[in-house]
């Protein structure tokens, strides 16, 4: 079964040593890139090991024996911390620590796999474009640069940051592969949205709805490419998680990538973001080709004033909304709809406040470094990428469109109160950006046409949508 | 797998519509039933909202004969005479 | 042993499965709706599976063999991600998202498990009650609001929230479980607190002592109901938790409940969080019947200045205390000081600071949220349930009554600097409220006599007085 | 091998218990005051216990059998509680509240190993020590509080706050033990860090290197302290991770030790913390010592401009500086470096400032307690904790020194643009808190000559220094 | 059952009783070793109130013949005049 | 022991000190390399604080016949022509 492979980082036991069941014995990896943790099945002690194959980037056949553990029915494990005395040389002082820097690393291990040498240096640079297009380009800071410098950090040789025991490792561990992040991440959202131009102009939920059609097209546009570009070879899983970044929803898109598909999580991430910073750039034209003038003009009715109560409640309807029909999106929609029915109850200003700032600042920061992390060279540097940042485009333009012809649409059965189409643009979320260029296009016809508060409608119900469109990929692949 | 990406697009397009209008509907029945309370609402608000211009322009021209202006006045006043 | 009970939770498990040590093999019900979990010893292989037993709700006989392991002493575990390659027929993709509708999973658990179906419905009733609870009531709402948002999330069919690997089960696991969360807690509460009024009358701590009376009398009184009522089986530890309540301390609750009960968690923190708001409805009736129209116009003479040297030693004096007679109360009591020698040390201001604001904050949306998740049906909709809320009600009330009745005490054997019994009431805890209802009361009375300052020494007094009663059961029964 | 140890903590187990691989089964400590853990190597049911060695403080032999497990392969264990039915006596009772006062155990534990009693109360002195220094005398109160709260409380006797199960045991191992807590702050240091001081002056590059030659020093100190003295036994690497206590900086001193010496954790961390606040006192003499009246006049050309474009790549090209050379250094400059480009970024406001506040707050109070644990009496109470102050003290006049000196080295080889030599001394780092010596001294000379912002440069510089000799430290012995 | 309830209660209150009692007596003896730190800090707090009273009146009543002072005197003969 | 304490002392200040020495040759060359921007900036930066610096004189010291003063007298002016 394990034919042909290496071990990639061998534990670096010695005959004579503790094993407890659990414990990490070798990394393999086959010619798919797939990583094989092989763990100790038993607690014991290390009776034989076979030290022609038991070191790095050594070819397995199939059949071959490692080592061997003597079973121990009581492990004693001591704090003694052993003491080097043998002496040190210089010469072997010198040659281990020129043996530690980076470069000879990256050129060493470069011989053996490009991704450990060259690779890293890849993909540290593009650690540094993203931080570079935050900076200096405003593309999502909040979440590029801590993504950009995880994407760093993670790729440095021998610094193992992002290895077992490593700080960044433990971050992914424990808020992203358990999913705690992005959750947390959408009740700040919750508890920074306003539901109000939702709830005085219901209709716009339509066009949230239409415009994820983007991530179903995308999903069809990712088996197609499976099929016909060499060296891309998505699941139907992979190809969900990918066409959420049509969702234009960097915690859902986490979310999802993270239980289907977390190989793609880094580029999947990276897609969402990106393209979300790109909206203003990716829309305009798309929403100028299907709308006339006339309808670019079209003024919306002022908005009803919303009550308190109606805003208070309006969550827990969301909430029971989705517990009876989608339970699968109950833990996206619950903890967006927690944050929110914290703010909107007004009683507990406290948490509220907390939510929308520290505890959102410290997830993000982390959120981005364990991202940042699936940032590596063999998982990014490939075809698979190349067609996610193709489809990604595909399916932002897709939700744009579909969510301005749905307003069409709306129009032809509705004579009074007419929309105008370029709100249905919104529906992608991207929550304020996508809102904004509804705006800025509907001033650039009329300048006293703000459409702004008009836009926020579809634009908080495309977060509901998207997360919606979430929980049935989750439902379906789970 | 074409075939199955096209149907989950059918079926998932379905459903996020029939989830959405239903939170149409449901947002519709919210605003019926909750009608008379918001009423109350934005026209105590709007009561408030006077109230409160009311009290801030007075504050910002108290040109209605107060103490303040007195003041401002006999200042003057008195500069003059230094004059 | 496991006579006649029913699988509830199936691990989904085929012949061919990698197990591992550890691992999760099945959920089991048994007739006293204690959850039996079920493990496997080794590490291996699953060899045979029984499939007539091995699903959902199906009773199993004592001695019925489940699943066979194959032992392996070295397991491999791939990331490689299985492809579905099979088609998805659009019949079955539709029946099993109609199955995994939260409508569906309840109508359908139900005939198996009322717990499971009708139960859950109820249970998302009781989180929504709590949610109405704390925003249009205005009861304890920092607390009552995410309790309630536990429960409603932890309680949604098939949406695995309070799982093993959902968010809210890690909070539970690592917070509570721990009892980190209300230790935190404690933390920033003594951060909070100015222990300055009850430093200043240091004899106020005796109204402190007797306002625990309501805890041990509780105690006897929930086996009394365990007695007489069928249904309500309260062990001493049970017992123990329950009479807590009548600490009118939340986290001291929560801390204990984690300790003894962690079945009754749920009812114990929602009891006592309610009680607590309902603080200026209980009291009143039982202050104005043990105290004559004089006793409650009693003027206490002005309070000392009390200096910053006394509040920065006292909290040191406390913990040392602590660990002379009662260390078990150390945790609890030892956070409370530290808390507040932050505060009063005045030289680490942005600690202080930080745990009274984004710290307590954070970790009290986590703490409702995990203790909502111990509201479900088969734990809280029950007798005991009932149970509780009458002794909680029992523990108030006595523990109000014995404070007063203290302070008519003390009066008898001094006769300057008589004490104004309204203020025994204070000592109960329920920080500030408790002290503002002797104010009140003591205002209805004489509109000049304001009791507020004096009333906060036997209230903070009782903060320590619960943590001590705490302390001691956690002696006798860990 | 296990001769003549004893049993400190039998884990309480009966005949016919459930017992896990991995479950603890008892505590020893063998003659060198290592801990040793035993934990069960199978999973099943224990079928003996030896009476008469499995209890408290009892001399094992080599050989001797404790008890034995029968294995299962299924293991069951059950939620339900075992109620206590058998009646509880009055004296029973109160003589086990007797003996669980910590007065009790200490006087009972001393008996058996004056560290479980006496030792204790030496301990809890020790940590109210740090405490009165913290506040009265202003020593870096931000972290001595913390840490001597942390010495208190996990030196109260039976309260198991430092224990397997208590909060300031998961404190230490999910914050200390894996690093994370030292990288955060570390991160947040960065945000609060103008580098530009540095960046206007670079050759100050220098001094901040030259001080780091007290760390190398006293690493020599350590190892002929051990020669000389009985009592001292440290390895090169206990002596590595004394020796940067020289570095001044908290952090780096935590980390290292937590890598290379965690038993010396606590006394390493209270030497930096206690010396760094005493620089003011420690560094005046040596630097007057070492330099004439006219080289402390000497005046500094004033700073240039720095632009923010070469703030914001300045981290970017440490870091990449880093990865080349010194990898093992990554994490913690890494971390620096992502604290100061959030900070310089100014495009993430609400991440810098959340990194500068709320969560360097949080994890300052629980790395203080974290750290605070460590000073248990077995491990404090030695010679080698007095070795360790002595070092330290070294540690600071020679890295003082060094600095110094450098200044007036470099004074030779460059005619214009002299340095004034007491800048050097702030190159230990003990950020800013040095510079602000320097500053001092400099204004006792000459009351028109600011240094505060000259000495800002090698003081950031020590910062890097210290971080760039730890990692040499960690390359060497990990 | 209900006599080890019983006996709980009893104990429970005992300690809890003896805890606090210790704890009166040792706030009192704080208070007796502080006794002439907190008279110092007292006095030392009442003077400081005292003096930042001074100091806001003077700002307030800033009487050393500046404009302001003028013009309060000033608004106050107008108020006379006006009489 | 003592040998491989001191040899690490060798190995480790050289490394500080050429760790150190490149990282001030790469700030010197970052110097360089921004010397352009960081002069514009510079100018960019003072000529605002001078815009700002101005724009605070002017309103902190309307004592010369500013404007504000002005509006003062005449609003007492014709409050008094109202009387
Ligand atoms: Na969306
Ligand atoms: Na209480
Ligand atoms: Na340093």
């Amino acid at each position: 079964m394990l034919l042909k492979v290496s071990i990639k980082n061998g534990a670096e036991l010695k005959v004579g040593d503790n094993v407890r069941e659990g414990d990490f014995l070798a990394l393999i990896v086959d010619k798919g890139h797939n990583k094989i943790t092989i763990t100790s099945g038993v607690s014991g002690n290390v009776s034989y090991i076979n030290k022609d194959l038991y070191k790095k980037f050594t070819p397995l056949d199939a059949g071959a024996s490692l080592l061997k553990i003597k079973k121990q029915d009581i492990v004693v494990h001591s704090t003694e911390v052993k003491k080097i005395e043998d002496k040190l040389s210089f010469k072997t002082v010198f040659s281990n620590l020129l043996k530690s820097t980076g470069l000879y690393a990256m050129i060493s291990d470069n011989s053996a796999n490009w991704t450990e040498g060259i690779g890293k240096l890849l993909m540290i640079s593009v650690g540094l474009l993203l931080i570079y297009l935050g900076i200096a380009r405003g593309f999502e800071p909040l979440l590029l640069i801590p993504i950009g410098m995880g994407a760093v950090l993670s790729n440095i040789p021998l610094a193992f940051i992002n290895d077992e025991g490593g700080i960044i490792r433990y971050v992914y561990d424990s808020g992203i592969k358990t999913g705690i992040f992005p959750l947390i991440i959408f009740m700040g959202v919750g508890a920074m949205t306003d539901f109000g131009p939702l709830l005085a102009n219901p209709r716009t939920t339509l066009l949230g709805a239409a415009a994820q059609f983007g991530i179903f097209t995308t999903l069809i546009g990712a088996i197609i490419l499976t099929k016909l570009v060499p060296g891309i070879d998505f699941s139907l899983k992979d190809a969900s998680s990918i066409a959420i970044i049509g969702g234009a929803d960097g915690p859902t898109s986490i979310f999802l990538a993270s239980k289907l598909s977390p190989r793609l999580l880094g580029s999947i991430a990276v897609a969402a973001y990106s393209y979300m910073a790109l909206v203003p750039i990716i829309q305009p034209p798309i929403m100028k080709l299907l709308t006339t003038e006339d309808e670019r003009k079209i003024k919306m009715k002022q908005l009803r004033y919303v009550s308190h109560r109606e805003k208070i409640i309006f969550p827990i309807v969301v909430i029971v909304l989705t517990a009876l029909l989608l339970p699968s999106a109950a833990p996206l929609i619950g903890f967006l709809m927690f944050g929110n029915l914290m703010r909107e109850s007004l009683v507990v200003k406290r948490l509220s406040d907390t939510t929308q700032n520290a505890l959102i600042n410290i997830v993000t920061i982390f959120l981005g470094l364990g991202v940042g992390s699936k940032l590596s060279a063999d998982k990014f540097l490939n075809m698979e990428t190349l067609g996610i940042i193709v489809l990604g485009l595909f399916a932002f333009s897709f939700g744009t469109a579909a969510g301005v012809i749905m307003a069409k649409i709306m129009n032809i059965f509705s004579s009074k109160n007419k929309i105008n189409p370029l709100i249905g643009s919104a529906g992608v979320s991207a929550v304020p950006m996508a809102a904004r260029v509804s705006n800025k296009i509907g001033l650039d016809e009329d300048p006293h046409n703000f459409l702004l508060m008009h836009a926020m409608g579809p634009n908080v119900a495309g977060v509901i949508g998207s997360a919606v469109a979430a929980g049935i990929l989750l439902a379906v692949f789970m | 797998m074409i075939g199955n990406a096209i149907m989950l697009m059918f079926i998932g397009m379905g459903i996020v519509f029939v989830f959405l209008v239903l939170l149409n509907a449901a947002i519709s029945l919210l605003e019926y039933f909750t009608r008379e309370h918001t009423r109350n609402e934005e026209s105590a608000m709007a009561e408030a909202d006077l109230a409160r211009k009311n009290k801030k322009k007075r504050k910002s021209m108290p040109a209605s004969g107060s103490h303040v202006q007195t003041a401002v006045i006999s200042a003057a006043i008195h500069a003059y005479r230094k004059v």
